[in-house]
């Protein structure tokens, strides 16, 4: 499956990335799926995503739980607790 | 009441004075208006700017379903949500929101409601510039804005 | 914190915006900023204006204690009320509180609780100018509104 | 006692006036007897005080109640329930 990343504030810089695109293996089919395979890419990946259940995600402009499909998503964006407003 | 919403994202200043008079002028059926402005503070003199990050597409679409959400539960004539990004110095505005409706109470509640909301589901994030060390953190979450947005969650 | 009281009674129109730079501007301490506007409405059509009588001397005292007694509950840094008397034609503002504070909350809760303290303890009424019947009658106090400043009171 | 009474809106209206100086009685001691005892002045008086559970009094600029007692008061006024904000 073919995806757009978008990283956001300290997530995009422990990646040292705002984004990428990707092609995940079949076996990555949640949210929490994509959160564990990126987290075993190298170094900046796992300092990014080593408190998985801080990470909030969006598919498609959308805020999901770790439980969401991934199926049918073009954009997946993660990043820490929103602090706007 | 056929509510309408402007939702502005942009990192220049706003007027909050053109955008009350765009939810009032030449109407003569709203009673009430509640504006809440949030501004960057200093933090006794620690703090020398924020630079708000945001996420483009997303944070409209968000703050959108926000606003269509306030529209739903409160009877309004018009809801405004300015958010700013890029860098911004103490005393300067970061949001706005103005909500204008015939009854009062569904003013305040709608523009706090927004405010909770924006905090706690908009997608920007706060990274702070310190005074005499341009290498800030980032702003942590706080619990006590979960805990006010949870207060608007239906049972 | 020090709270600036500011309170007006006046048949002139204010500007908000100038009221709210006078919370806000020149400081770097103040986070938020909730103002509420009142304004006559024209009720469908069916009202031509509203003339305001008040108690001088007793308005300005009694807006003063609501305001003292939202600035011990709140933390604020400043909070202007004014109200206005004579004839009010429907879109013209009647009533304005701005509540600046350091904390959102702060600010919304002390410009809720003047305005439902204004309306049933401030010594204004509201006589009624119909449209094409120049006696009209005096406005009611409602209920809800007594509802509303109970509300604040405490245990 | 000598007294500065004011009255508000309706209340002004039905008395026909909008204040007044005068002596009341020594046996008129509280806000509720000064309403009974104006009440039987004249007609006027007695529509603004036909229903007192509703009428509001201050003394010298403070909301009272009807118990609140006359001693020491210079400025007594009546008036409707407020409809200010």
């Amino acid at each position: 499956m073919s995806l757009e990343l978008r990283y956001f504030a300290w997530v995009r810089e422990r990646i040292g990335s705002p984004g990428e695109s990707l092609d995940v293996p079949g076996e990555v089919t949640t949210v929490g799926d994509l959160i564990s395979w990126l987290a075993n890419k190298d170094e900046g990946y796992a300092a990014a995503f080593a408190e998985p259940d801080i990470i909030r995600a969006a598919i498609d402009h959308e805020h999901v739980e770790h439980d969401a499909a991934l199926a049918g998503a073009k954009e997946v964006a993660f990043f820490p607790p929103m602090t706007g407003g | 009441m056929s509510c309408t919403i402007r939702i502005r994202i942009q990192p220049q200043p706003f007027d909050a004075e053109e955008e009350s008079k765009q939810l009032t002028e030449g109407r003569s059926d709203v009673g009430a208006l509640v504006t809440f402005t949030g501004y960057c503070r200093d933090e006794g003199g620690t703090l020398a700017a924020l630079t708000l990050e945001h996420y483009p597409g997303m944070a409209e679409a968000e703050i959108g379903r926000i606003a269509e959400e306030a529209a739903a539960r409160w009877p309004l004539s018009g809801l405004t949500a300015i958010h700013r990004h890029g860098r911004i110095v103490p005393g300067e505005p970061i949001v706005l929101v103005a909500a204008a409706s015939s009854h009062r109470q569904a003013a305040f509640e709608a523009a706090s409601f927004m405010m909770d909301y924006l905090k706690t589901r908009a997608p920007f994030w706060k990274k702070e510039e310190r005074v005499g060390d341009r290498d800030g953190d980032w702003v942590r979450a706080k619990a006590t804005d979960d805990a006010a947005a949870g207060r608007w969650q239906k049972p």
